[in-house]
């Protein structure tokens, strides 16, 4: 188990050390200078440019050596600076970044969660018979294979164009300023809706469909047949296959986190709601690579961070682990 | 099971944050709808900054609504209208004298003071600031008294010091002088004191609040003031999302191209424009097709002659823009320039969509198609095919190239449409890598010399780092010459300021280094469901710029703010 | 009369037609009698003992009937057969090894199997220590999870499991095909030892592996290619054989007690006949050496001495002893 | 069974099972537009052939955009974009899949755990992220690198799955006997286990597909996706930046993700069709 663990945390090291090269690497092996970009848009007079652009190249510390700024950039990681944002100038990178987050956990948290507990239980139900798997199961298909920004786009349209009762767009009321009241709190809630619906029901569907396929084998395990003799009930039967198909679920809720946020990201810009998705298309469309960096990192963070947690949950719920073996599957 | 008491634990534990959070919940209060004016148009990102010296993309209205400038400039008339100052003029043809308005307080009850005008111009001596450049021919500033001033220069030029003077907002000395350069360059200045009509009330990452300020100056120097208690100004987190706000009228004032608007404008809605009909918007500035002189065939200038009768103008015109933007004339001067246009110059040498002769001249300069693909070879049979960029997303723009490039097929140009990336166009301008591409960098100002010396920047290799235009390269000591004479023409002297323009237009028009395609609009959709008394072309209505825009504020928008009234 | 087999009949279904993997089978098992069930794989040993105890498809029931302590067995009705499921007929099966659920502390799963079959648990429970300590199973089993435990601790936890109510049939499948010698005695003897104890009436032990039926049953039943080949007492059968096949599966066996896995008999020339189309009358007789004209037909399963019966011509046939 | 008769088996079933017949189907019907559309219309995608913001019409059978294009024209090339993309990028997944997956599982042992490791890496990283910073700086992108990228991303679960599958095959004799006669691995692979795995890949492969194609609707979406070109999710991306849904333009922004949520939809149940085809033991549930 611990051997399990060393391992777990080596790879989650190694992926974290990874990233971060990549992120850094990346931008700067690419076209374009991104002070050339900022001087672009703070349309001075070209007199007065050129001393400018020397400046920032300095305050970028583009100026030294690459590996230097390699150092650098993991000496200033380890301080909790991801540098200064072009977009925002001169804005700190990980200032812009707390300011989206809590959009992001308000909006992902109770829609991963929430989709995985009813997707699964829907799964189950639908797996119950094949009547019921004729019927019921499509609508998962349907919804699984259904893009997140569409899916998103039908519900803004339907509910805040044709019919009107929702808002969709922002995370609140643009009279409002954030404030503990239940104005606000109603306002959030409101904005909150369609964007959650969106992506609760994609990811509903495909834990439907992963469960009602996993409870299928299980249903036709040993260990059930051997029950079957034993003229044990089908509830019974199935409530052991029901969780044991949950285990290969949770470790696919890990290898869903990457997909997942790909999909926040395409519902916030759809619902243009302030969170980091919205952010890394900013930082993309105005090349402010240092934002996309710290974005990139955050979200490398967060899914490092899910994934143990995710790890740790499986510990606890598969004995095979816990005996020292490997609880992959 | 172990799923379910794990969920409900889950629960348990939100709700009873919720509650505890709630637990002294007092009932916010939005801003009061009939006090407050939401604009849009400017930020297109939270707001970063509030440094009057980073004019990218700082706070919008931190230059007019926070820090004023010393006179306000009205394009429409041509006029200078004092300000910060009281009056200006020049006592000789090398001396400024400044008289520097009485009774102005800043938001933190200090005088604005003539020593708080020099500190600010000084300031470009120890810091790389925008007015860095203008002590290359500026010596010194005399203060005499708290309110008198004379510039000294060591050579003036007229053109642009008339610019500077409604461009350089005034900061308060007893703040600014206790920081760095680098503070003073790129700080971000939260919560600006500045002199104008409001204050720095809220931000967060959508919008940013400005609240009146009650004794701003003007109430009682000119008896102005403005009508909103409040203004909001909205993040453009996306045009759909703008254009919505706009039809339902949450939005007052939007600043943004809309997409498709064009046909809204006439329908249903509660929209107002400048012009009631086509073009519906002011012209900003000239949107232009770069050429780069240094590839072949482009160098040769009947090829450029023939590539600019072969663009339909009228047709971008018409179906890209729905009639919203007007064709630029031959200059590329905008319209409130119109009386430097040498009328005589564009009758001889002027070009303008004619295919036939597109034809023509690419025959009489002996480019035809050799190998019968249907494009035209080069004299010396070459192939010829150009690529024309502009950045990938930019609609109006992409759709405005497929025309041209289909345009320029149809009389045998091999031209294709492509889109890079905003740095990878950037960088193929700068570096002058690329073929052919849409630039509009020109805003609207208080003298053509700012157009031409964009695009007759002359320091070619300097073009990278300082981006001062001319990125075809064109290279004509004679022409750059003229236009620096331009810059030393005293702003008063019309006739002399036309001469020099008229050979500049000849240069111009005869070698064709750029082509002038049409004039993008100062995007003004004002909504009349909350407020009235907009901007408007109409007799009797206030002719102002209804604009939120960086350096527009000082072109009389604040003007507008004060014709306002609540419905 | 424990178990009571008539004319039963059961095929599968596939889409080239029914395989006949059960035919006519009529046998019996008395009270406290482990009758041994051999042949080849595929002979229909298994199929039998699932068609006992859980018969569903593709299997399908043909005809005939079962009656276990002179009451009928509804093998044909899944639900109606839960009623006699563990309680009465009883199974170790061929998968004894992955047959516990392994993500439940094995007490954990009995105990709800128990209650989902409505026994009490708390007068259970000190029978099923008693049995674990029987089979040499510390109490700790209990709350452990099938993955600590060894591939024999699983079987004998299976084995006590399967066994707990007290069935009047249990059928043992193969349960020593997985096993290495020592371990494979030691299961045989335990399946005695229950007996004697009464924990089971009587007891099926299927295999392939007549050396341990030499040892441990009262009877032995050979089948070939779906059908019964002979039946008597494991002396009878073992030392004298009447039916060919029997004699050359005796003969081709090293001497006993030597274990072999291997599931085609090399001594015997040819192959089984494949059961989709099986040939009309004697099954064997195309390897059977001593084959005769009748044997175009089908020999009927005969009692030539005091139960041992024989489905050949040639005993029933000719003999005139019977 | 012999091989032969098996695979009259799976013929007999795959032409009995509904989820295939059904999933196949609009598949195919997909796949067909996307070959004829082109000839269908007598227009070109980005060609301006009608006033703006056209309703659909027998002439403009799924009516125009804001600037007059003919959404139906980009309709049916979008779809062939959709079906080059998924076809390459999924192609690419499944490839390196099954290369890294065998590999890892006949060989074990230590290339196994540097194997699995580097695959753990991949599925951690958040792969859309990374294929959007890579695709922010290429300046100008078509539908090749898209498939790349997405191939050189997608292949993970794909690796872990057949590596298992591998792994339990490894153990049976045919493949003992391959190694005990001293084949090569890689023979042994190619001509012992693919065989034998081939239904499984197929699964693979489907999965793969339907993925790619939603990955590439994502990054178009986001306008990533091919700079010069049409695809269904360029569609959507145009219909919002042109405000398709303010002012009710349906016809623009309803058909593209239709089409991808019919296909890639349909492409799951294939898949789960196939499955049940292949095991015996789903078919009666």
């Amino acid at each position: 188990m611990s051997k399990y663990f060393r391992r777990k945390l080596f790879i989650y090291v190694l992926t974290f050390f990874l990233a971060v090269t990549i992120d850094w690497l990346i931008p700067r092996f690419m076209p374009g200078n991104p002070i050339q970009v900022l001087i672009a848009r703070a349309n001075l007079k070209a007199e007065s440019a050129k001393v400018v652009y020397s400046y920032y190249m300095r305050a970028f510390g583009l100026d030294v050596p690459i590996w230097n700024q390699y150092a650098n950039f993991w000496n200033a990681l380890f301080h909790g600076d991801f540098g200064t944002s072009l977009w925002l100038f001169p804005q700190p990178v990980i200032k812009i970044i707390l300011r989206a987050v809590p959009y992001d956990i308000l909006l992902l948290l109770p829609a991963i969660l929430l989709s995985w507990f009813a997707g699964n239980k829907f799964g189950a139900f639908a797996a119950r018979s094949k009547w019921l798997d004729n019927t019921v199961s499509p609508l998962g298909y349907v919804l699984t294979a259904t893009p997140y920004m569409w899916l998103g786009m039908l519900l803004a349209w339907t509910f805040g164009i044709v019919l009107r009762v929702l808002p969709f767009s922002g995370a609140y009321s643009y009279a409002l300023m954030p404030t503990l009241s239940w104005i606000f709190i109603w306002s959030l809630l409101e904005h909150w809706i369609l964007p959650f619906v969106s992506l609760f029901m994609v990811m509903f569907g495909g834990w439907a469909i992963g469960m009602r396929n996993m409870i299928i084998y299980e249903l036709e395990a040993d260990y059930s047949h051997y029950l079957e003799t034993l003229g044990a009930p089908r509830r019974l039967i199935r409530r052991y296959a029901f969780r044991n198909a949950l285990l290969p679920q949770i470790t696919g809720l890990a290898l869903q986190l990457g997909v997942i946020v790909a999909g926040a990201l395409v519902t916030e810009i759809v619902f243009s709601y302030p969170g980091i998705g919205y952010l890394i298309l900013q930082a993309i469309q105005n090349h402010d690579y240092f934002l996309l960096q710290g974005c990139f990192l955050f979200v490398i963070i967060g899914v490092l961070l899910a994934n143990l947690a995710i790890d740790v949950t499986y510990v606890l719920v598969d004995p095979r682990t816990r005996t020292g073996m490997q609880g992959e599957r | 099971m172990w799923s379910r008491t794990r969920l409900v634990l889950c629960m348990l534990l939100a709700v009873s944050v919720i509650l505890g959070l709630t637990g002294g919940l007092v009932l916010g209060q939005a801003f009061p709808r009939n006090e407050t004016l939401y604009t849009g148009g400017k930020q297109w990102g939270p707001v970063s900054n509030w440094n009057p010296f980073m004019a990218g993309n700082q706070a919008m209205g931190t230059i007019g609504l926070c820090y004023e400038t010393l006179f306000l400039y009205d394009p429409l008339t041509d006029q200078f209208i004092p300000w910060l100052a009281e009056s200006g003029k020049w006592l000789s043809s090398t001396v400024y004298e400044l008289k520097v308005r009485q009774g102005v307080k800043w938001s933190d009850g200090q005088p604005l003071t003539a020593a708080d005008v020099k500190f600010t111009f000084d300031l470009g001596k120890t810091a790389a600031l925008n007015i860095t450049s203008l002590w290359d021919w500026l010596d010194n500033i005399v203060q005499v008294g708290d309110y008198y001033l004379e510039f000294h220069f060591k050579q003036a030029l007229y053109q642009e010091w008339a610019n500077n003077l409604y461009n350089i907002a005034i900061v308060p000395q007893h703040i600014w002088a206790s920081r760095n350069a680098t503070t003073v360059s790129t700080g971000a200045n939260e919560n600006p004191i500045g002199s104008g009509p409001y204050l720095f009330f809220a931000v967060d990452q959508v919008k940013m609040v400005w609240v009146r300020n009650d004794n701003w100056w003007a109430k009682t120097a000119l008896g102005k003031s403005v009508a909103p208690k409040y203004i909001v100004d909205l993040v453009n987190t996306s045009n759909e999302n703008s254009l919505g706000l706009v039809l339902q009228g949450q939005e007052d004032l939007n600043n943004n191209y809309l997409p498709g608007i064009s046909t809204l404008l006439l329908g249903g809605y509660a929209l107002h424009t400048y012009f009631p009909g086509a073009p519906y918007h002011l012209a900003a500035n000239t949107a232009w097709l770069d050429i780069n002189l240094q590839k072949k065939p482009m160098g040769d200038v009947n090829f450029r002659k023939a590539l600019a009768y072969a663009i339909n103008v009228a047709d971008i015109v018409s179906r890209d823009y729905g009639n919203m933007v007007q064709a630029a004339n031959a200059t590329g001067l905008l319209p409130t320039w119109d009386k430097y246009v040498d009328q005589a110059v564009i009758n001889s040498l002027g070009t303008s969509y004619d295919p036939v002769k597109a034809k023509q001249t690419l025959t009489a300069a002996g480019y035809k198609d050799v190998n019968g693909d249907g494009f035209v070879e080069a004299p010396d049979g070459s192939k010829i095919a150009l690529k024309i960029i502009v950045p990938n997303g930019w609609s109006d723009w992409m759709a405005a190239i497929q025309i041209i490039s289909s345009n320029a097929q149809a009389v045998g140009i091999n031209v294709q449409p492509n889109y890079p990336d905003f740095n990878g166009y950037l960088d193929a301008r700068l570096n002058g890598t690329f073929d052919l591409a849409i630039d509009n960098q020109q805003q609207i100002s208080n003298t053509p010399w700012s157009y031409y010396h964009f695009i007759f920047y002359d320091k070619l290799a300097d073009i990278p780092s300082t981006q001062g235009g001319n990125y075809g390269r064109y290279n004509n000591p004679t022409a750059f010459a003229l236009v620096s004479q331009l810059d030393k023409v005293p702003t008063s002297d019309l006739a002399g300021m036309k001469a020099v323009i008229s050979q500049i237009q000849t240069i111009q028009l005869t070698d064709l280094p750029i082509i002038p395609l049409w004039y993008n609009g100062m995007w003004a959709q004002m909504s009349t469901a909350y407020w009235t008394g907009w901007p408007s072309s109409a007799d009797g209505d206030a002719h102002y710029l209804p604009v939120t825009w960086n350096g527009y504020w000082n072109m009389t928008s604040i003007l507008m703010l004060c014709n306002l009234t609540a419905k | 009369m424990s178990l009571q087999v008539d004319d039963l009949t059961l095929y599968y279904q596939t889409l080239h037609g029914d395989v006949k993997a059960l035919e006519g089978a009529t046998f019996s098992v008395a009270d406290g009698e482990i009758m041994g069930l051999a042949g080849e794989s595929g002979c229909g040993k298994s199929t039998l003992a699932n068609g006992l105890i859980l018969l569903k498809p593709p299997m399908r029931f043909v005809h005939g009937s079962v009656r276990l302590d002179d009451e009928e067995l509804p093998v044909w009705d899944t639900d109606r057969m839960d009623a006699f499921r563990f309680r009465r007929i009883s199974i170790v099966p061929q998968y004894a090894m992955n047959a516990l659920n392994p993500t439940r502390k094995i007490g954990k799963m009995t105990v709800e199997l128990l209650r989902s079959r409505k026994v009490d648990v708390r007068s259970t429970l000190p029978e099923l220590e008693r049995r674990l300590d029987l089979v040499g199973l510390s109490h700790e089993v209990l709350g452990m999870y099938p993955i600590e435990l060894s591939g024999g601790m699983k079987q004998r936890m299976v084995m006590v499991l399967s066994t707990l109510l007290d069935p009047s049939l249990l059928m043992a499948d193969e349960i020593t095909s997985a096993l290495d010698v020592s371990t494979q005695k030691a299961v045989a003897r335990m399946l005695v030892e229950f007996r004697d104890r009464r924990f089971v009436k009587s007891l099926m032990v299927i295999t392939h592996d007549l050396s341990i039926l030499n040892q441990i049953a009262d009877s032995i039943l050979i089948m070939y290619a779906g059908r019964l080949a002979e039946k008597g007492s494991t002396d009878r059968i073992i030392n004298a054989p009447r039916h060919p096949y029997t004699r050359l599966l005796i003969a081709s066996l090293p001497k006993v007690g030597v274990r072999h896995r291997q599931t085609r008999l090399t001594g015997i020339p040819g192959s089984p006949p494949f059961l989709l189309h099986p040939p009309v009358g004697c099954r064997f007789r195309e390897r059977c050496p001593a084959a005769l004209p009748e044997c175009g037909e089908e020999p009927p399963f005969v009692e030539i001495e005091k139960g041992h019966y024989v489905a050949c011509w040639r005993e029933s046939g000719t003999d005139a002893e019977a | 069974m012999t091989q032969q008769k098996k695979r009259r088996e799976f013929a007999y079933f795959a032409l009995r099972n509904n989820k295939l017949r059904i999933g196949v189907a609009i598949v195919f019907l997909f796949m067909v537009l996307a070959l004829v559309g082109p000839w269908l219309t007598h227009y070109k995608p980005r060609e301006f052939v009608a006033p703006g913001a056209q309703h659909p019409s027998s002439q403009f059978w799924m009516g125009t955009t804001s600037l007059g294009e003919d959404v139906f024209t980009q309709f049916v090339y979008g779809l062939r974009a959709t079906f080059i993309v998924g076809l390459l990028g999924g192609g690419l997944g499944t490839l390196i899949g099954i290369l890294i997956g065998f590999v890892a599982g006949y060989r074990g042992g230590m290339v196994d755990e540097l194997l699995n490791m580097f695959t753990n890496i991949v599925l951690v990283i958040p792969s859309l992220v990374v294929l959007l910073i890579i695709a922010a700086y290429l300046e100008v992108r078509g539908f090749l690198f898209e498939s790349l990228f997405i191939g050189f991303f997608a292949w993970p679960w794909a690796a872990r799955a057949i590596r298992a599958q591998t792994f339990s095959l490894r153990s049976r004799e045919f493949v003992d006997l391959a190694r005990l006669s001293g084949m090569k691995p890689l023979r042994t692979i190619v001509t012992e286990i693919a065989p034998n795995m081939m239904s499984y890949l197929l699964l693979v492969f489907i999965l793969q597909f339907g993925g790619a194609i939603l990955t590439a609707a994502t990054l178009d979406f986001i306008g990533l996706g091919p700079t010069n070109a049409v695809s269904l999710g360029l569609m959507m991306n145009n219909a919002v930046i042109w405000g398709a849904l303010i002012l009710g333009m349906w016809w623009w922004f309803i058909p593209p993700g239709l089409a991808i949520t019919a296909i890639v939809g349909a492409l799951y149940v294939t898949n789960v069709g196939l499955d049940e085809v292949f095991n015996p033991k789903l078919r009666e549930m």
